[in-house]
């Protein structure tokens, strides 16, 4: 059964690990700048990875089709995601224009986590939605940035602009966007020869490397759960939960539009599911400094990452294989 | 001892902010014409209500680090105002204590 | 300049002290009533007969570490009294110091 | 000739060079958070390959009085470590128990080492020892605080009482403990083939990986004696060289009882003669702050832990094929 | 509250140097009988015209660190004029505050 | 086409990825410890398999021919180098000597390329250059040393004679010495079967830790470049494009009349045209503190060593295959 495979690959159980020791407050912790090391080494090994199978197979309009699609997910899902909190939470207005922006946003270790559970479940996928995967990371702020300034004083509009330089490079050339788009080009222009000397690098030790991010991820998520859970309302972590499924719904909704196939579906299903934890929460912290980030980065990365790493993958993969596969 | 000498005076200026508004501090401190300034990184702290330390926040977006600024009290104080602003709606604490420093022409 | 308006007038506690001591003196602080503070960590140091540096003990039980805490003295004198018997036989220098804050209403 | 092939095997040359680097005073260092990060890689592995191999074999009896002979060991080598140092040296109450605390807990780079050692000596062990290790941890700290307090003045014993949750947090959910455990457990479920995937990264690397930790290891040890020698009299020199022979005797005694084979009571030996210089340490300065940490990370790092990787481990594998397999 | 006692005046040095002057500059201090100090590592800083920041520079040779050290009038003064020679061609800046200590017999 | 070839591998890619990010003044980075572990990592790797390819072959004259021009040229390249920068360039006296100084010593990286270059080129070297890579490093200090305080008030000797004791340290006890030597023995010592099993570390994986390693370096020269060219003339400038082509032509003047192969030739030309960033501005801030440390770490790192690696070792390899192979 794809779900039970998936919940005990070394992966999920590696989060489950750090995560458990977090809750119960163990001192241990993974070297900050290791896991930053290794997690540039995972998107660079996505990227390149995602460049030789794109060097393979020509760009047709399904794939321009998908890059739309996810651009226009990122800029609208904070919408739907600031209607709902805005309604059911006592969340302010900036708190949920910056906690909505992070919907929109990505994860890329979601995507990561993903795509080595469709190689598990043995479903294909193509290479480009890296590529979709980097375009939506910021379409997103700029819908919250509207949503939290739209008739607001002149004052706070007039600190955003000031900082719009800064706010420019922080979002459009952070670590993601720069690893993920260059490594990409390197890998088209490598092509499979020159992919070949680097795979003993990027290709065999990934699962292994992922595994011991994971287990920095899980005692993230687990500290900042208990750090931050007290302040956090029933429905807010209501929709750090179902706000994914939606996002899914309406990415396999546009992935059955545009007629991909089941992997590619999942794949989309997870970047629309899957909220930022690092890209956006800069971001906000520098344009809307009077937003609090202990609602955000309590949701995005205590609640749904966990949820979309153990439920939410497998889910996507059962639906997408009952929708494409049909 | 030459501390004692006129003009050995300065203020020392020790802001405590959020790592992302760091830039913006600098920039007021240098237009008000502040020669110099050292960063130094927090690796946790507490406030009010909620811990935070580096490591936890992967974004690194609510770490906070300690600004140090030798500086003439003519000079600091229009940079004072401005960051009084900038501190508005940031997180952010600052202090200023009479200090001495032995080669008082730098500043 | 705001800085000479009365209620300015904090006091700023500098702790050294070895990292495995950290939380509890972090608890005594807020068992004292104190509201922020902010911990840097320290690279090497030099006590009497000892070098110490960050990374030659693998444990990092000797590390140091430096709390900064800026409060009213109404609210750190008790928790002086305190810290002063967590250090009777732990390592670590502590020291007070006269400052000016700008926004007096946050300690 | 198993000895000398120890002696030059590259583990050991690297651990050599760091530790001559650092008595010259060499400015060179592995950066703390690289090497903590490399630790937290070696744990997994061996915890993982150890996992494995336990889903292959059944836990008969045997495997059970090693479990118990391991805590026995760990709660039993301080008493004797605690006489000798009151006996010999003149470390004061605290400082001997502090001390010998250490040489009731374990290194688990020194039995990496000792498994590495096995490989190149063609000896087989078995995979639960990874189990024992974590078993071996914490039981010594108890004795040590036990040993320290015994009559002591209310005071002290306040204190430790007063920090009894974050003591025991400290030293049942630090590092090795999460992860040793954690990774066999996950070894265990994912059995021969998810360990199949991991195998790149974990089985692969593993001894280039131990070089550049030894490296550092010799580093750090040759740092700490560089700056605690003088402080040490000969007494607890010695102590530091004679102790894990005492210890790996035991240790020795024991297997034979239990009837263990050569490569399993090799571990057991070197389980028992190593001395702890990351967990006990730790738990030390939390516990009995007015102890000394000069004394016992000197002696643990900068003799014992290079006695035993240059000497000992080829001196107890001698013994055990001597032992167990005459 | 014991901090108002006599002989728990103290100086407060506070050394901003850069990395490699900073083993000359804890010999000085050593020489002179000082006891004990702290160092605590800078992450950036602005010195006029140019910035530093610490990984930028891969020989580490131009970041700066932090040395604080409390210590005695009679300690200090001796230290201070030769730190004064040490960075005559040196980047550092250094200032002196007074403060109180807790435990004034440790210094 | 080799130089097509090499722009194009994998490795100067990355390079240009974060030099290009970096002077569009990206917010990335890759962390400073873990890029200093994966130098040292670099470092062993190639020491480990020079030593082992050195057991291999017999030490001849021609070896000891390539030590010696390899210490001559390190001692001789700073005087072109300080003749050149002061007739040209306004630069102070101590300023050109220390800058001249880096000219003479040697980039690890820029070594480490250029066996990469190649390989990608199919043409074999020898492993005793790393061994003169080690020895070059040093030589340049003390002529730049000389160069400076000759003829100086007695202070600023008194001064550097002081520190004597630390510098000899720095200077002859870097890590890039220790790592390259040490591994080097080991590697002699170890021989083709104990290498064998460190393989799958050191040899796999080398050319992707290179690629990430090239990342940032990228980042630091692009920053470099962008905070310190203000400060710099077009003279100086203009000094860290031809100084290594100059340091190339005597480096490859050496190697026909030492009758090297042409690999060899092109190693020895590249360590002559590369400049120190790590070894020799160290040695420079401790011995003369008055330089400036904004004009050689721009020119090393974000001029001459982006022009080796992009052009350089290129146009390198093509002189010496026109040279030793005509
Ligand atoms: N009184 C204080 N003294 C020193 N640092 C403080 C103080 N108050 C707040 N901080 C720092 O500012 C951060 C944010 O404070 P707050 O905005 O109150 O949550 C804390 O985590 C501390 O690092
Ligand atoms: N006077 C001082 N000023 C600043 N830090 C100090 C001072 N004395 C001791 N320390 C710090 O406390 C640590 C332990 O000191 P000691 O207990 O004297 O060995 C030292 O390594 C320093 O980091
Ligand atoms: N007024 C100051 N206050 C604090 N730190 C300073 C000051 N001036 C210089 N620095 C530090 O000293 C370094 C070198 O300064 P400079 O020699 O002026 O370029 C700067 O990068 C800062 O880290
Ligand atoms: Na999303
Ligand atoms: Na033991
Ligand atoms: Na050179």
């Amino acid at each position: 059964m794809t779900a039970l495979d998936t919940l005990l690959s070394p992966v999920v159980m590696f989060f489950a690990l750090g995560l458990v020791a977090a809750l119960l407050r163990s001192p241990m912790d993974v070297p900050q700048a290791f896991a930053k090391g290794l997690a540039v080494y995972l998107m660079m090994a996505i990227g390149l990875k995602g460049g030789v199978e794109m060097s393979k197979t020509a760009m047709d309009a399904q794939v321009f089709a998908v890059f739309g699609a996810g651009i226009g997910l990122s800029f609208g899902l904070p919408l739907i995601a600031y209607a709902a909190l805005r309604l059911t939470s006592g969340l302010s207005k900036t708190d949920a224009a910056a906690t909505a922006g992070h919907y929109g946003s990505i994860s890329i270790v979601t995507f990561v986590a993903a795509i080595d559970a469709l190689r598990i479940a043995d479903i294909p996928s193509s290479g480009y939605l890296v590529a979709v995967a980097a375009l939506m990371e910021t379409p997103a702020i700029i819908t919250a940035l509207w949503l939290a300034l739209r008739g607001s004083k002149k004052d706070a509009a007039e600190d955003a602009v000031r900082d719009r330089g800064e706010l420019a490079r922080e979002v459009l050339l952070n670590a993601s966007i720069v690893v993920l788009i260059g490594a990409l080009l390197i890998g088209l222009t490598a092509g499979e020869d020159g992919y070949e000397r680097l795979a003993p690098f990027f290709t065999a030790p990934f699962q292994g490397i992922l595994c011991l991010f994971m287990l920095d991820m899980g005692l993230n998520a687990g500290r900042g759960l208990r750090r931050g859970w007290r302040k956090l309302g029933v429905a807010p972590i209501a929709f750090g939960l179902y706000m994914p499924l939606i996002g899914a719904s309406i990415g396999a909704g546009l992935a059955v539009l545009i007629g991909l196939p089941p992997g590619d579906m999942v794949l989309l299903m997870v970047l629309s599911a899957s909220a930022s934890y690092i890209a956006v929460p800069a971001a906000m912290r520098l344009a809307l400094p009077e937003s609090d980030p202990s609602v955000y980065l309590t949701l995005s990365l205590g609640v749904t990452f966990p949820f979309n790493i153990a439920l939410g993958i497998p889910l996507y993969i059962g639906a997408a294989t009952l929708l494409a596969g049909g | 001892m030459p501390l004692t000498a006129s003009g050995n005076d300065k203020l020392r200026l020790e802001l405590i902010i959020e790592r992302p508004a760091l830039r913006r501090a600098e920039d007021l401190l240098r237009e008000a014409g502040v020669t110099g300034w050292t960063v130094v990184p927090a690796m946790s702290g507490f406030g009010g209500q909620t811990r935070w330390s580096r490591g936890t926040d992967l974004s690194g977006s609510t770490d906070m680090v300690v600004l140090i600024c030798i500086a003439d009290e003519d000079a600091l104080e229009p940079a004072l105002k401005r960051i009084l602003e900038l501190l508005d709606k940031r997180i952010g604490v600052v202090n200023v204590s009479d200090v001495r420093v032995l080669r008082p022409g730098l500043f």
